[in-house]
């Protein structure tokens, strides 16, 4: 058994243990629980990059994008808090909720 | 009921679709277009051009190649429409306020000096020195690594396009993490706005040289002379080079366009 | 061959962790805790599982030629464990405030207060008013 | 190509999307949409396209998601169909 077998089996175990986080996003109770379920297949698709580049036997090719995702994974994330942030159920009140007022206004 | 026809006519067409499969040609099938040659060569026409790139342009990466000179005419024009919808966003949203409006709520404008802080005019600072800290180390290695990118597009999976959008998710996570008039002002509207002009204008304006020189248009081995490289095939590098610092410019300035316009719905202040 | 071994067994290790964070954002009750299982076990397997490939690169170094590739790309199999670590505890901090933005709460075991909605009698008023002032009206 | 990644990749691919289409909330929908992409841009990669899945990787992991949520944020939250 060489490297190469041993890391589709482990490329199989990751994308068979994301399982549960794929239950998360389709059950999921609430919103935030599918963006968690999000994240973390986020994440994991960097390691998945690396195997599949080792697999290949290229893995000076795929490492590049595989860091490209692990700079700009959490963009989405941040962009969701910053939504709820502002627009949350809890309903703080920011000094950007006047800014809205002034938005409808115009 | 709406829904009913609706999913009808989604089922229709994935049949029609998946009985199109069939046309397909075969895995390795001599007389599919792929594979059946350059204007009726003997080779077929990926082999053709996985012999032939290195030797006429001295690029290793074949698919560089292909889109920035085989194929320069679809890429310019690929540019051409980013800018387009960067413009089209531009021309709906963006609301331009008189003067005496924007004095009333002229208390924003000390959010737009530029200054990288985790405590700008939303009162919120103390939520934001997390996520502040973060992009404070991630953001001008993001820059560097699009850099790298653009540069590196040659020899490796990248080039401009690639590049441009990581230039530009810099810059929308500066928005995120500080504020939008922190990133507006390390790249303000009228610096986007002409970037990405000047991106399309540099592509041309290279096909436009070779044009000079009495060539085709995008012919980047007619500039071998400007440039001094000695050969043709080092001159069309040099210019696929060219090229991809224009679409990298355009692609940066156009997401960031986007980014700036639709989270504020073209007031440019306050925002996401 | 003993390199191998060694990241295989880093490998092994990952996925071992990822197994546990999968168990806890499948069984654990609420987004919380959902978010803490996510969080660690993901970023920790994540480390194991690259450190794993980085050492597994490193296996022939005594070629030349193959050596200063080889080192390359195990330096930045670690620089993406650096912004892995920058990124995954980011958002995951920037996900949790915004899951208590979002209206999530706790799950508390009875007779203990939920104290990050305040006093039971103003946590109902705590859909409408600022989490400050209501911080403020309590002396 | 990898047959057993590209099998449970474009099982995982079907229910992002069908998750996707279904959800009601358009913040969720959103994070959803990005999943599909990651998804997307390992199927590429597992069949050797490169170059294109290094462009969804860019995409997909930062303009979309953050291009969505701003839509999402000066539009309404809930869809209504």
């Amino acid at each position: 058994m060489t490297f190469e077998h041993f890391s589709i089996g482990v490329g199989v175990a990751l994308l068979l243990l994301m399982i549960p986080a794929m239950c998360r996003i389709v059950m999921g109770p609430t919103t935030m629980d599918r963006i968690v379920g999000a994240n973390m297949v986020g994440t994991k698709t960097t390691v998945l990059l690396v195997i599949i580049g080792v697999i290949f036997g290229k893995v000076d090719m795929f490492i590049d994008f595989a860091l490209t995702y692990a700079l700009l994974n959490f963009t989405g994330a941040i962009a969701a808090a910053r939504y709820l942030r502002h627009k949350g159920r809890r309903g703080i009140v920011l000094a950007s909720t006047s800014e809205e007022s002034v938005c409808e206004r115009a | 009921m709406q829904k009913l026809f609706a999913t009808i006519a989604v089922i229709i067409t994935g049949a029609i679709l998946l009985n199109a499969v069939e046309d397909f040609p075969r895995f390795g099938d001599p007389h599919s277009p792929p594979n059946s040659g350059v204007s009726g060569g003997s080779v077929s026409s990926s082999v053709h051009y996985l012999q032939n790139t290195y030797l006429d342009t001295r690029v290793p990466n074949v698919v560089t190649a292909v889109l920035a000179d085989y194929r320069g005419y679809d890429t310019l024009f690929e540019t051409a429409v980013i800018l387009t919808a960067g413009i089209a966003v531009f021309a709906i949203l963006r609301v331009v306020r008189r003067k005496d409006e924007e004095e009333s709520t002229g208390s924003e404008e000390k959010a737009c000096s530029g200054e990288f802080s985790t405590s700008d005019s939303d009162g919120e600072g103390r939520h934001r020195v997390v996520v502040g800290t973060a992009c404070r180390v991630v953001v001008p290695l993001a820059q560097l690594f699009g850099f790298y990118i653009i540069a590196h597009g040659h020899p490796s999976p990248g080039g401009g396009f690639q590049g441009g959008v990581v230039l530009g998710t810099s810059f929308i996570l500066l928005a995120l993490a500080g504020g939008l008039g922190s990133a507006l002002g390390r790249l303000r509207e009228d610096m986007y706005l002409r970037l990405a002009c000047l991106g399309v204008f540099i592509y041309a304006g290279i096909g436009l040289l070779s044009l000079f020189f009495r060539r085709n248009f995008l012919d980047y081995g007619a500039l071998s002379g400007l440039l001094q490289t000695g050969g043709e095939e080092m001159a069309r590098s040099h210019g696929i080079f060219g090229v991809e610092l224009g679409v990298a410019m355009t692609v940066t300035s156009v997401m960031f366009a986007l980014f700036a316009n639709l989270s504020t719905r073209g007031e440019l202040k306050g925002g996401l | 061959m003993v390199i191998s071994f060694l990241s295989a067994l880093l490998i092994l290790a990952g996925l071992v962790f990822f197994l546990g964070a999968g168990v806890g954002i499948l069984r654990f009750p609420d987004f919380f805790s959902r978010m803490h299982a996510a969080g660690k076990g993901d970023t920790l397997s994540t480390l194991l599982i690259i450190a794993g490939f980085a050492l597994y690169q490193m296996r022939d170094l005594g070629d030349s030629e193959a050596s200063v590739s080889a080192v390359l790309v195990a330096l930045k199999m670690l620089v993406i464990i650096a912004f892995l670590y920058i990124a995954s505890a980011t958002s995951t901090s920037a996900l949790a405030e915004a899951g208590w933005e979002d209206g999530n709460d706790p799950v508390i075991a009875p007779k203990h207060e939920n104290r990050l909605a305040g006093p039971p009698e103003s946590r109902t008023a705590a859909a409408d008013l600022n989490r400050n002032s209501t911080h403020d009206s309590q002396p | 190509m990898i047959l057993p990644l590209d099998i449970i990749l474009l099982i995982f691919l079907v229910i992002a999307a069908v998750v996707a289409l279904k959800l009601r909330d358009l913040l969720g929908a959103a994070m959803v949409f990005s999943t599909y992409g990651f998804l997307i841009c390992l199927i590429w990669a597992e069949m050797g396209a490169v170059d294109v899945a290094f462009t969804e990787a860019t995409v997909g992991a930062g303009i979309s998601g953050a291009l969505m949520i701003a839509t999402i944020f000066k539009t309404a939250r809930k869809s209504s169909d």
